[in-house]
């Protein structure tokens, strides 16, 4: 699969021998990456985060409040970072203590979030988080957009996570076999936690680019992000059960959801198609993995 | 085996929830009436049964595919999408009868999809109805291109903003309905059988229950529910946009799981749902009546959420939120 | 088994030297139930002891309790005579007790590797890291040590039954486990990995692994027995060694009352019309050039080693596999379609995997025995609780189920009553055709006899029955014909005359 | 199969740069809010009435989640590598977009502000109406409808966004001009017609009188109208914007004015404006439409249905 979805992009990038262009995929795909990345984990736990784009909307309003008032961008980072594991703990701690399904759960935490958004600001966005935030999103470094190098960290450290720690061997087991977890004398629900956790985390550390990205954080800026994330993990072949999936998988949908957004926008396409056809994409790509595990 | 002395009733346990629920209700009349003199005036009831048909119509035939494990997010964009049709055909046409038959139509055509797409495509519901959700809200933009379709005959708008005996007729389909769903879940061969499904779909198979049958039946109610909703949407408003019914989908997923419905499937109620329902918009009431700032109610609703369920899974009825 | 010669070697390590390991007046109590009540036991080192009783005697209490799954409520443990405690799986860890489970506790998309090392991972430099290198060598090591020459980097969900079991008891000596508790270990496997367990566990015996030995497969406790020790109602009933007793008499200790264990049924005679006719079948699950016969008031055997191909054949005639080849006629007329269309022509199946197939084990026991006769019971589709409990209670009492009663949940009655339901889901759907897949796995002998007598009530009302089995001697003393499976296709059939359990086996494994 | 998904997506983008390549004029990039809201779309068919009138193309860009910030971001990247002669730009967010504006600028593409005032960046020139007076005018016209006496609801859009807030401080400047008028309250509809519905359902059980309703847009105003019916109750409406629908319902005399928005001429003179820049023709600053309120004196020319609007003559609309 991995092959020929490669091969795919290799065609369709034909055209874009223009650098600025993917670039621009890449940048834009960056933020959706930051939240996917985290919900693949979730998904391999037989989880699912559905507050991911309202925590980081939150964190959002959080972190440019704190550069604001401080001007400090650590201090501002750390808040969002601290609010997004907060609200992951919370996640967490109701499906591992609590035992609930972590569709609810995450949808109680969504209208929380989004409302706290809403209310802390009173609708309004927050100006002025001057220019060393920005530089997360606009900056270069080494003359690579500071959000690739991100991008590109993060997918690095979650891989070295996932296959190469105890924690990444335990999130499979999580999904795989939770019981045999158990008796193996695992602290299961703590590793559960620390997944739920893990996701609000690096919903915070998105809100970083996402306010670099728009130098202001708007209180209903990523609401729904996460279904596109989930959407983006399902098309990367990770399934709901059992503990199944692929990391790069997740990578590569976000791409293909950016590369289709992205062209159709080249091409102008009336935004109606726009929304259909990514409609259309979605459906297709899970067809596909349902042939391949059939 | 140890535990074979206890037993454990589902029937009492459906019983149970729903009594946990209507005290619930009861609980909010009390404090609202309290806190808002407005609150306990005919017509303010009025209005929250009003408000509560609409989510509830929407989200009965979600019960129904929640409680076969399935889910439908594509419930909202269907009601967009079947509004406006239904719309543009009165328009065009004058006859109310054909406008409803379309939206009904859509709705149905939505639903079907939905449910090919997981029995025969076997994709997972939850991204299945997502994908659908962005193809509907496509045709829909394409269809309107912006515009609004608004002024429907009087006749047609009754259906919405009707009374008979004072009472609206929304509300009368939503008791109507609830008296087909739980007629249909509890008392047909069929709604035991969307129960087995959800308890589990392979041993259902085995027993010879035609299950992608059913699954498609469930889906396809549920988009018949959505195209219904658009219709009373469409009366109400008098007014047709493409988005009006993308507010409804969350809202009415959370009414399923107020009202105690299991996402694992085989557990639930639709009586439940209306209750779920119906606390939902008492709050949302409740805050209007209180001039509490609106931005609040998604808040309010999550907590709600949270609470419905964690108390369904520590009072354990059997299953759901087993996993 | 008398194919099965090699017999394990009886219990050494001194009968003089303190046990290795001893539980003293152990006792567990649910709300309502005691689960165990003082039960003693003790293990040496190189012993393998056997647990018998049935379902519900508090054999797999007393195994929770052994690896700290529960917290017993009175009762000591001595390791080598020193006393100890165990509180928490980890407790058992350290003392060397390792259970091996009927489902495997195994993770299906990590390697074998990692699934041995779960929860002891080889640390890596970094903290927090694995080291692979080290964990695939050591996992290889465990593997040779059992003579399992599978790559330690598959996934495990790639791996057959058996291998899967080798691997868990892989896991249990990467754990340094003294103490190998065997939960029906050969409930899922063929008679040749049977084979290759028995021997392993003689290896083990023979570096001093002491095991207990869970089954209920008389014939099986005799071959590994060491000391037998049964168990009845969460007491023990008593311990005695192989060489002193009888299988009758060790059944009538399990089930307290005395069952005639060589039953044997009135066989059919006259056989009815043709119900089933296969020729030439072939399916998308692999089976192929299948060609069966079964008459009215039959029960026919379909037997083979696990993996023949048996519950593929069950699946393709009931519509759950896709036929690709060949034609099925049931009652002369051609069957098509998916299970529903199956059930509609009469047919029904009691599959192997209860639990995952046979049963909505969070529905009601009502439920679940109107689930497949809907239909017959409410023609026009219009259901009646009242009338459908009805329908339940009759037969619940027909197949004496222990429930409370009909309102009870699925998932709280023990295997053998379970089993009841399923085949009471078909008694009104009256079925002309009745496959029974693994009828009697992993249930007791009491239940297992009634069982068999239901099955023959069935055949007298004149439906046919085809009978999987792994245990031969059922399939020999049930059957009045059996077929024999080796690779995916049928490669012989045995009259009532010649149908013995050397026979059936010499067909199986094909040295004929 | 995923090959063939592959192709179909390289097809897309092939035929996205060729089409890119083709085209004569200028090309002028036009972007909007959303799909939903008439105004916009009145926005957009004035746009490419005015460009077909100056044989020039428009590309419409909208989001295809309604008012979605990231998304006009990555339309923003996107449309500055396709190079696009001139941008006419309307913020979904009027502060958050600001780095999207810097990119433009930064691509030296001329950029037409229209509708909501960007908070910063370079423009060719403001196109759009002054909310606040709009929102003073419309309100005033109410209260002297109610003989400058009575009891008002006010229903608020987004809180928020900019519109929004300018159109509150002319209600409530309005108020301040009538002593006698009485604010009973004032609470957001988000500019939706349903959620207009349900909060005037709610506050008619609140308020047994009310006497005029001041609506942030006339979508919120039609809501507001259902709902009195439904409740058999009267009161004086007025909304903002002059849609379609509410020329209609003037027309019918269930509303009593609605604050003319422009939507139309906005989209005609935006592109006018800057195909005028492009051709080196002078343009003002600011073109700020007079603020015309639409009531049953006046509201013929209105009701036509946008497709058979023309854009108006540029001389006449901008006084140099």
């Amino acid at each position: 699969m991995l092959v020929v979805l490669g091969a795919g992009f290799a065609s369709s990038s034909t055209g874009f021998l223009d650098g600025a262009n993917l670039a621009n995929i890449g940048m834009q795909s960056t933020i959706l990456l930051l939240l996917a990345l985290p919900m693949t984990l979730i998904m391999l736990t037989e989880g699912i985060d559905l507050s991911m784009g309202a925590v980081l909307t939150l964190a959002c309003v959080v972190l440019a409040a704190i550069a604001v008032k401080t001007g400090s961008v650590t201090l501002a980072l750390a808040g969002a970072l601290a609010l997004g594991a907060a609200f992951g703990f919370a996640n967490g701690a109701l499906v591992a203590w609590l035992g609930l399904p972590p569709f609810v759960v995450t949808l109680g935490t969504l209208g929380i979030a989004s409302g706290l958004a809403l209310v802390t600001t009173g609708a309004q966005s927050i100006t002025g988080v001057g220019d060393d935030v920005v530089y997360f999103y606009a900056g270069k470094l080494a003359g690579i957009p500071v959000p690739l190098v991100l991008g590109a960290a993060a997918y690095l450290a979650m891989h070295g996570l996932l296959y190469h720690t105890r924690f990444g061997t335990y999130v499979f087991a999580l999904g795989g076999n939770r019981e045999a977890l158990r008796l193996a004398g695992v602290r299961v629900n703590a590793y559960l936690i620390g997944v739920y956790v893990l996701g609000g985390a690096m919903a915070g550390f998105a809100a970083l680019l996402l306010t670099a990205r728009m130098s202001a954080a708007h209180p209903t800026a990523a609401i729904g992000m996460e279904f596109d994330a989930i959407a983006a993990v399902a098309i990367g072949g990770t399934s709901f059960e059992k503990g199944n999936g692929w990391l790069f998988g997740t990578v590569l949908g976000v791409l293909l959801v950016g590369v289709l957004r992205n062209g159709l926008n080249l091409l102008a396409v009336p935004s109606s198609l726009q929304v259909a056809a990514i409609g259309v994409l979605i459906i297709a790509a899970l067809v596909i993995e349902s042939f391949k595990n059939t | 085996m140890s535990t074979l002395t206890l037993p454990r009733l589902a029937l009492s346990a459906e019983f149970r929830t729903i009594v946990q629920r209507l005290l619930a209700v009861l609980a909010l009349c009390i404090v609202l009436s309290v806190l808002s003199g407005a609150f306990l005036t005919v017509g303010n009831l009025v209005n929250v049964l009003r408000q509560a048909a609409l989510i509830f119509l929407l989200a009965s035939g979600l019960t129904l595919v929640i409680l076969t494990a399935g889910l439908d997010l594509s419930i909202g964009a269907n009601v967009g999408l079947s509004a406006c049709l239904a719309g543009s055909v009165i328009q065009a046409t004058g006859s109310p009868l054909l406008g409803a038959a379309v939206g009904l139509g859509s709705g149905c055509a939505i639903g079907l999809g939905n449910g090919l797409l997981v029995t025969v495509l076997r994709l997972p519901p939850f991204i299945a109805t997502y994908g659908m959700l962005w193809v509907v809200h496509g045709l829909t933009y394409w269809f309107m291109a912006g515009a609004t379709i608004h002024g429907f005959p009087p006749a047609f708008r009754a259906l919405g903003s009707g009374y008979w005996l004072s009472v609206p007729i929304p509300v009368y389909l939503m008791f109507a309905f609830l008296a087909v769903g739980i007629g249909f879940a509890r008392y047909t061969t069929w709604g035991q059988e969307i129960y087995a499904i959800g308890a589990n779909p392979v041993a259902a198979r085995l027993s010879g229950i035609p299950v992608n049958r059913r699954l498609v039946l469930v889906y396809t109610v549920s988009g018949a529910m959505a195209g219904l909703a658009s219709l009373i949407f469409l009366a109400r408003l008098n007014s047709a946009e493409g988005d009006i019914g993308e507010p409804l989908t969350l809202p009415a997923i959370a009414a399923v799981l107020i009202g105690g419905t299991s996402l694992f499937g085989g557990v639930g109620t639709v009586s439940g749902t209306l209750v779920g329902a119906l606390i939902l918009t008492l709050v949302l009431n409740g805050m209007n009546l209180l001039a509490i700032d609106a931005n609040w109610q998604p808040l309010v609703t999550g907590v709600i959420v949270i609470l419905a369920v964690s108390l369904d899974v520590l009072t354990h009825r059997g299953g759901s939120a087993s996993r | 088994m008398t194919a099965v010669a090699a017999a394990v070697g009886p219990a050494h390590g001194g009968e003089q030297a303190a046990p290795l390991f001893e539980l003293r007046g152990i006792t567990k109590s649910f709300p309502g139930v005691r689960a165990l009540d003082a039960v003693s036991l003790e293990i040496r080192a190189g012993e393998v002891h056997v647990l018998l009783g049935e379902n519900g005697a508090g054999k797999s209490s007393l195994m929770k309790v052994l690896c700290g799954a529960y917290l017993a409520d009175q009762g000591e443990f001595f390791h080598r005579g020193e006393p100890v405690a165990i509180r928490s799986p980890a407790d058992a860890r350290t003392l060397g007790i390792a259970v091996i489970f009927q489902e495997f506790s195994l993770v299906p998309y990590l390697s074998v590797a990692q699934n041995i090392f779960l929860g002891r991972e080889p640390r890596g430099k970094i903290p927090g890291s694995v080291d692979h290198k080290r964990m695939h060598a050591r996992a290889r090591e465990l593997l040779d040590r059992l003579g399992l020459e599978v790559d330690t980097r598959a996934l495990v969900h790639t791996l057959g039954v058996a291998q899967q079991q080798l691997v868990e008891i892989a896991k249990a000596l990467s754990q340094e486990a003294r103490i190998l508790v065997l939960d029906e270990p050969t409930a899922a496997l063929s008679e040749r990995e049977t084979e290759r367990l028995f021997s392993i566990i003689q290896r083990l015996q023979s570096q001093g692994v002491a095991m207990i030995y869970i089954s209920h497969r008389l014939a099986e406790v005799f071959r590994v027995g060491g000391r037998i020790t049964v168990l009845r109602d969460g007491r023990k009933v008593g311990s005695l060694l192989p060489a002193s007793t009888t299988p009758d008499e060790l059944v009538s200790m399990m089930v307290g009352r005395k069952v005639d264990t060589s039953y044997a049924r009135r066989y059919c005679e006259s056989p009815g019309e043709v119900v089933l006719e296969v020729k030439g079948m072939g399916a998308v699950n692999g089976v192929s050039g299948v060609d069966l016969v079964v008459r009215a008031g039959e029960i026919v055997g379909l037997s083979g080693l696990v993996g023949s191909g048996r519950t593929e054949v069950a699946r393709a005639l009931f519509g759950a596999d896709r036929v690709t080849a060949g034609e099925v006629r049931l009652l002369n007329r051609s069957r098509e379609g998916g299970p529903d269309r199956a059930v509609r022509s009469g047919m029904a199946l009691v599959p192997e995997k209860r639990k995952q197939e046979g049963l909505a084990l969070i529905r009601s026991v009502a439920d679940n025995i109107l689930l497949a006769s809907l239909k017959q019971i409410f023609p026009r589709g219009w259901f009646s609780p009242a009338k459908g409990i009805g329908v339940a209670s009759e037969r619940i009492r027909q197949l004496r189920i222990a429930t409370p009663g009909p309102r009870q949940m699925v998932q709280f009655l023990s295997g053998g009553n379970q089993q009841k339901v399923v085949v009471a889901k078909w008694l009104s759907a009256d079925a002309k055709l009745i496959i029974f897949d693994e009828p009697t796995l992993g249930i007791d002998v009491g239940a297992k006899e009634e069982i068999f007598a239901l099955i023959d009530q069935l055949v007298q009302r004149g439906a046919a029955v085809l009978m999987i089995s792994s245990e031969l001697s059922e399939v020999v003393k049930v059957c009045d014909r059996a077929y024999v499976m080796r690779d995916k296709r049928v490669v012989g059939e045995l009259a009532r005359a010649e149908l013995s359990e050397t026979n059936l086996l010499r067909l199986a494994m094909h040295d004929a | 199969m995923r090959r063939r998904l592959s192709v179909a997506v390289a097809a897309i983008l092939a035929a996205g740069l060729s089409g890119a390549v083709r085209a004569e004029g200028e090309k002028i990039a036009v972007f909007t809010k959303n799909q939903t809201n008439p105004f916009f779309q009145a926005v957009r068919l004035g746009a490419e009435n005015a460009a077909r009138q100056m044989n020039a193309t428009v590309l419409q860009y909208v989001p295809t989640k309604p008012d979605s910030i990231p998304e006009q971001m990555s339309q923003i990247d996107d449309v500055v590598v396709k190079k696009p002669d001139a941008i006419v730009f309307t913020p979904v967010d009027y502060k958050a977009m600001t780095p999207g504006v810097a990119k433009m600028n930064a691509a030296n593409i001329p950029v037409v502000n229209i509708t909501d005032r960007a908070e910063k960046g370079t423009f060719v020139t403001f196109v759009g109406s002054n909310d606040y007076q709009l929102g003073l005018q419309t309100g005033r016209y109410l209260l002297k409808a109610l003989g400058g006496k009575g009891n008002i609801v006010i229903l608020e859009g987004v809180r928020g966004v900019i519109t929004n807030a300018d159109r509150m401080r002319g209600f409530n400047d309005a108020l301040k001009e009538f002593p006698n008028a009485k604010l009973l309250a004032s609470q957001p509809g988000n500019y939706q017609r349903m959620q207009a519905l349900q909060v005037m359902e709610n506050l008619m059980q609140s308020y047994p009188q009310i006497d005029g309703v001041m609506a942030a847009n006339d979508a919120m105003a039609m809501g507001a109208l259902e709902a009195l019916e439904g409740a058999k109750r009267t009161a004086l409406v007025i909304g903002i914007n002059g849609t379609k629908e509410a020329v209609e319902a003037i027309k019918a005399g269930k509303l009593l004015a609605s604050g003319d928005y422009h939507g139309y001429t906005q989209g005609c003179l935006s592109v006018t404006a800057a195909l005028r820049y492009l051709r080196k023709q002078s343009v003002p600053k600011e073109i700020i439409l007079p603020v015309s309120i639409i009531d049953k004196s006046n509201y013929q020319p209105y009701d036509v249905a946008p497709e058979q609007r023309t854009c108006p003559k540029w001389d006449e609309m901008v006084k140099q």
